[in-house]
């Protein structure tokens, strides 16, 4: 068995050996593997729960794979609500023809960023369908997580915007890695996992009123957010959002804004300034976060909710929610 | 380049601000209104706004935008016909991104890729050669809109195509020429405008001298700029105080790239493989010679040629980006604008366009 | 109308060259710029070189900028 | 809007207006949207976690569409796990192109499905891929739920087996709606969510060993894992299973065995002697259990794990997972 | 239909188990050993072991498996040639489910799939025709594998594409006929055998007096029998009956299905469209005048005339298929069995196929 | 060798018949039994009736049997 074929989806011998020998011997769950649900323990009530479908291509890419997404991406959601995750499921629809190898790599890769984040795997699915019906193979995983942060507050005016390092890393890997476009970068995506990097750097801090993790639609599209549910008016300072030169560059090229860039790795947080430069400290000292600035703050915490970039020429303009696709710019 | 580090310089651009301001107060205390200035270029409109020189500049310059965008300048009727060609069996479409979300009269280019139709964004037109290269049981055709600056693209395509002897590519052309339009847009009396910003990479193809029609025939002066925050001011800063000296020269402010004659190897290339065509405009009916076709010899390449596209008739809107394009009108002023239209939901091009007037308001400008 | 990009030239090889900007790297053509050499900045627009930057000139416009700014703006037209 | 476009999966303001207008508007669970994860109390500690992916083709069939089949399927597997289930993820992969007031159908089901068990569906996503790189919609959902069953103790021999229902519509209602083989059928699926009927059923029994829900691979697959899990011998009588006559008159079409055929709706159940008369006497009251049947027996506590079909001819014959694809035979 | 219930009522089958076995009994008495029977038709074997009745009389008759596995008698060159048939560009290769998992020597059809290529399972030969006329522009080839119970079937889908002048289908024929197989095993005196259970529903086809050689010829009896578990036991009984008295009649025990001279229109489209061809069977070598081809005049939905296959040398394993459809051994004497062999993993078509003898061995009838 | 099952002919359209196995449904050819009425059973094999059934026979061979299992077997070979 080199290939997956559609008989290692229909629940039988095939679908029992998959399951032993790819996903029981990466995730180490046999326990858990024969039921039809996991079962665990949780010390705390309050739980945060995510789920996210990954289909990002090319499968793998510089910095990653498919696998590290799933999970790392899941880990984040949970990460940047305040809680500590406790377990994942991993749900993979295969395209018949998908190579073992390949999966192998996936599953490989998932297995060790989980292990990394000290998050279990205990419950998973494997589908497959006929050639030309997917595209390789899409995972969905959901969390759990047990909610320890405090509530740090509603968010008032004066409050920082910080983000943890350089956006759009993680939309310019997979644009190259496309090679669709034309562009070729060394630009690796920054997709990693964000626990338990965030519960040390929000430790004791009262004043944290938000985190967030600004996926598709990057950071504007993040901020966006933030400003609408919460009603504030949030101001961003042209230039001071991190970018990496080849970033930079690659947008500059396509006509891309790196706002709107996805990142993988990457925190928000908007904090009182008090703890805002406890925070950027915490991260400078962590090298995931050794790019991290305060790239705006909260000027109405009272308003219709809108996102404000202070430009070099003195003038503010809105920025708004991503809105379409990404397209290259006609010239 | 390090250059570039002083043209976006934050402490620059804001001492460059007030030097304009300070000019256009001049112009003010002289003339008891603003100056009014015209940037011809879509990616003029584009770096004003998004730049927040526009907005910081509104009291004492009213920067109106032209028929700079080439999407925008395009008549309904030819917009309709490209968006009808997605619709051909066994064809693959490719565009540059701007086209796709560009409403027809009954759906875009994006609509019709969501229905199965093949539609495929390229950066460059020569992406699109190779496409017909690797798709040879494939018609691959390539939607050729643009000014100056993108028609020796094209010439550079069809001549791949040609070397590589392919049966099954064409492109689509609807391109246009800015002397055309503007001497139209001022013969009109439309255009009440001050003097222009003059598209800076449309110069390096055309050349310096290819705007001496502005002063010889219209009185009229020009700067010649580039697309930087300092170049936009810098540019501005010029055409103001020759406006407040009454001078009416065409001024290179754009010379590390536009030379006096423009690129002679794609104005040549050009000639080589197209041919002066009467075109029609948005809000502006034909005019004559202001686009280029293919020549008879390169009818091979030549879509509209191979492809019948019943095109039927157009639906009515209020949109009013023909006044637009025109400098008549700003964004603002169109009923639809933020309301019925947004870049989510387009009425018109002007909205969806990367260099289009109403997208530049609503991206960068709209305070709602 | 359109943009352009200034981007270094690393590596020529007949009518395309190897391109650079801040690091982020492209194929472009170099048909409508036979006298480029390595090193030269081209102006990029979808895929082509359509000028070599004339650093001389660059450099002239930023002095006479920073003239302007001083309040000894002397320039012609 | 009437398709799906690549930018509703774009995170931007398209894909506000689908999860807006689609899916908070359907599954009510406005609160938790704006946030990465949803949060919620639970009051147990002990939680069993589930998860799947659905690829049903067609996407509609009799007696359900991939919607109500992604709600039941993870109810389903938490209610035979013990466990009540406190809330849902779903997550969403659609076709570019794909209709939108078929997704509004699919999604309005899911609601209504777990409206009636009430489960919360907390937390969701929707990708969107190329056409022709899906087909039309895959829906992952994840569950978790508080496990309240007491522990029914280990197998013992005499225990007996217990099918809730007749076996194989899910996969004859599928078969025929798939209109591939020429089979014209009126069958149903049994698709439905078996909480609180489960929860009804065992309450107070202590000799609850065991609860299934014969999915894929079927009724035989499942008592294969059982056995085999369990080490123990289960005999089942043959013309015992309960069927459909229909289901049955398409197996003998196409040369189907039916206790290979997935079931959407079924619960087995193995229970000491005592126990098993009880619930098939509670099975009998409700709708869902008015066919169900002791199937089997449990005839060695300690074994090798084999699944034996008692045949009227008197000698017994092994059953075992499915192998391979359910594939017509020549002739 | 209610008969129906009469063959499946376990009382029944019960007592008639009880009833085979005395009579087999008595032969025992008789011969001091027990008496040896073949089932010629693949789903005979099946049924047999499916029931538990193989099991049930394991100890009183010898039911050993005939040539009757379509999949399985056929060459592993042909099989090889069948699969090599998917890697053809632009084909839609349809076949019964049987064969996707037929190991050849380098790959299996649903390898073949799972490497892209369009392999399609039909239930109906017919139905193979409607996909080629769906699919103008792509070549559709029918695996034509069977016996006199399913080469009617390809004649009629033979006759349909003819009907509907398509130019796009093919069927590639690999049938066998019953006759001149078992002459040949029994001329070869390979098999031990005191009588027959005769197939069923070939019967149906070519009628009770096809199998006046047996009696005639080789002076053996045989009973035409039906496939639920109350007629085999029935048609064993009469079998066993029959061998008790000495008696070789052909009995037939399927009367309400089976006539005297088979189904005439269905020989009579046979004749039309086909013509007897030597073929070769696995562990047999080549049989003259034991399959159907397509005549000259149909040449056009030949397969084997149309495309060209190349068949690299067959892999040499250790199955022993070859002897199993002889009746030479059981399953479980190959070394293979159940341990390098099984349905997931098979190495021989024995273990695949639904009508083959190690798959219903392996089961119905493994403990293990 | 292959299996065939009975089916009851609910309809005939031509070439064709609508049959029925215990209420599963299925077009049928019927060029091998052009005699088959509404209400036959037929040999239902891959898409094809391949026989019409006798009841008479069938209800015969039941019988038969039934004189078998109680100790009456007299049929004839
Ligand atoms: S706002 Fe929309 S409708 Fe109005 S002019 Fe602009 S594009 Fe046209
Ligand atoms: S067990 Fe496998 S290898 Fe042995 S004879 Fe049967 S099919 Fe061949
Ligand atoms: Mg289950
Ligand atoms: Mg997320
Ligand atoms: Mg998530
Ligand atoms: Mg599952
Ligand atoms: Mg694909
Ligand atoms: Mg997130
Ligand atoms: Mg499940
Ligand atoms: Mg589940
Ligand atoms: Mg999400
Ligand atoms: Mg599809």
């Amino acid at each position: 068995m080199k290939r997956i074929s559609l008989a290692h989806g229909e629940g039988g011998e095939l679908t029992e050996r998959l399951i032993t020998e790819v996903f029981v011997k990466a995730f180490g769950n046999e326990a858990h593997a024969a039921y039809d649900a996991a079962v665990l323990e949780s010390a705390g009530s309050t739980l945060a729960i995510t789920t996210d479908s990954f289909v990002v291509k090319p499968l793998f890419f510089p910095g990653g794979n498919i696998g590290t997404l799933a999970v790392t991406g899941t880990i984040n959601d949970l990460a940047v609500s305040g809680a500590v995750p406790l377990a994942m499921t991993a749900g993979f629809i295969l395209e018949e023809g998908f190579p073992l190898s390949d999966l192998k790599a996936i599953v490989s890769a998932m297995a060790s960023e989980a292990e990394k984040a000290g998050v279990a795997i205990v419950a998973g699915d494997t589908k497959v369908v006929a050639k030309g019906e997917a595209d390789g193979v899409f995972i969905n995983t959901a969390g759990i997580g047990q909610v320890y942060g405090g509530n740090g507050g509603k968010i008032r005016e004066g409050d920082k915007v910080i983000v943890s390092g350089t956006v759009g890393d993680h939309g310019i890997a997979i644009l190259s890695a496309r090679n669709e476009l034309g562009l070729l970068s060394d630009v690796k995506s920054d997709c990693a996992s964000l626990h338990p990097m965030l519960s040390n750097i929000t430790y004791g801090l009262s004043g944290v009123r938000i985190m967030r993790d600004p996926t598709r639609g990057g950071l504007a599209t993040a901020l966006v957010e933030i400003c609408e549910h919460h009603r504030v008016t949030v101001e961003l300072e042209e230039g001071a959002v991190p970018l990496k030169r080849e970033v930079e560059g690659a947008c500059d090229i396509l006509g891309f804004d790196p706002l709107y860039l996805a990142n993988e790795g990457k925190a928000l947080f908007v904090a009182d300034e008090k703890d805002a430069e406890q925070i950027l400290e915490r991260l400078h000292r962590e090298e995931k976060g050794k790019d991290a600035r305060i790239i705006g703050r909260v000027t109405e915490a009272v308003s219709a909710g809108r996102l404000l970039m202070r430009t070099a020429a003195g003038s503010t303009r809105r920025l708004h929610r991503l809105s379409g696709l990404i397209l290259p710019r006609i010239c | 380049m390090d250059v570039m580090n002083f043209y976006t310089d934050p402490a620059v651009i804001r001492s460059s601000v007030e030097k304009v301001k300070n000019a256009a107060r001049d112009f003010r205390n002289q003339h008891q209104r603003v100056p009014v200035i015209m940037e011809v270029c879509g990616s003029h409109t584009m770096a004003f706004a998004r730049s927040g020189i526009k907005t910081a500049l509104k009291d004492d310059v009213n920067l109106i935008a032209g028929p700079g965008c080439p999407v925008c300048v395009t008549d309904q009727k030819a917009i309709d016909a490209m968006i009808g060609l997605a619709g051909k069996q066994d064809t693959i479409l490719c565009t540059f991104g701007d086209m796709m979300r560009v409403p027809g009269s009954r759906r875009s280019l994006v609509d019709a890729r969501t229905e199965g139709k093949d539609v495929r964004v390229v950066y460059s037109p020569v992406d699109s050669v190779t496409i017909a290269e690797r798709n040879p049981e494939k018609e691959v055709v390539f939607l050729g809109i643009g000014f100056e600056t993108t028609i020796p693209l094209l010439a550079m395509a069809v001549r791949k195509a040609e070397r590589l002897n392919l049966k099954n590519y064409s492109v689509w052309m609807t391109t246009k020429l800015v002397e055309p339009v503007l001497r139209t847009l001022l013969d009109s009396g439309e255009a009440e405008v001050d003097g222009f910003l003059l598209p800076g990479h449309v110069s390096v193809v055309s050349g310096e001298k290819s705007y001496r029609f502005l002063t010889a025939e219209y009185g009229l002066p020009g700067v010649i700029t580039g697309f930087e925050p300092v170049q936009l001011l810098s540019g501005t800063y010029k055409l103001v105080r020759m406006l407040r000296e009454g001078k009416h020269a065409v001024v290179n402010d754009y010379r590390s790239v536009v030379g006096q004659s423009g690129n002679q190897i794609a104005q040549s290339l050009m000639t080589t493989y197209f041919t002066f065509s009467d075109e029609e405009w948005r809000g502006m009916g034909a005019i004559p010679a202001s686009g280029l076709v293919l020549k008879e010899a390169y009818a091979a390449f030549d879509a509209k040629r191979r492809f019948n596209v019943t095109v039927p008739p157009q639906r009515k809107t209020a949109c009013r980006c023909g006044e637009i394009i025109k400098g008549r009108i700003a964004p603002e002023d169109c009923a639809l604008f933020g309301k019925g239209c947004t870049p989510v939901n387009p009425v018109g091009p002007c909205m969806v366009s990367t260099e289009g007037t109403c997208a530049a308001h609503y991206q960068y400008m709209r305070e709602e | 109308m359109c943009i352009g990009v200034p981007a270094e030239v690393m590596e020529i090889s007949g009518e395309e060259a190897r391109v650079n900007v801040m690091g982020a790297g492209m194929t472009a053509g170099i048909v409508f710029v036979p006298e480029v050499k390595v090193g030269d900045f081209v102006l990029l627009h979808a895929g082509q070189a359509m000028a070599v930057i004339d650093r001389t000139y660059a450099e002239e416009s930023i002095a006479e900028w920073r003239r302007v700014l001083d309040g000894r703006d002397e320039f012609l037209y």
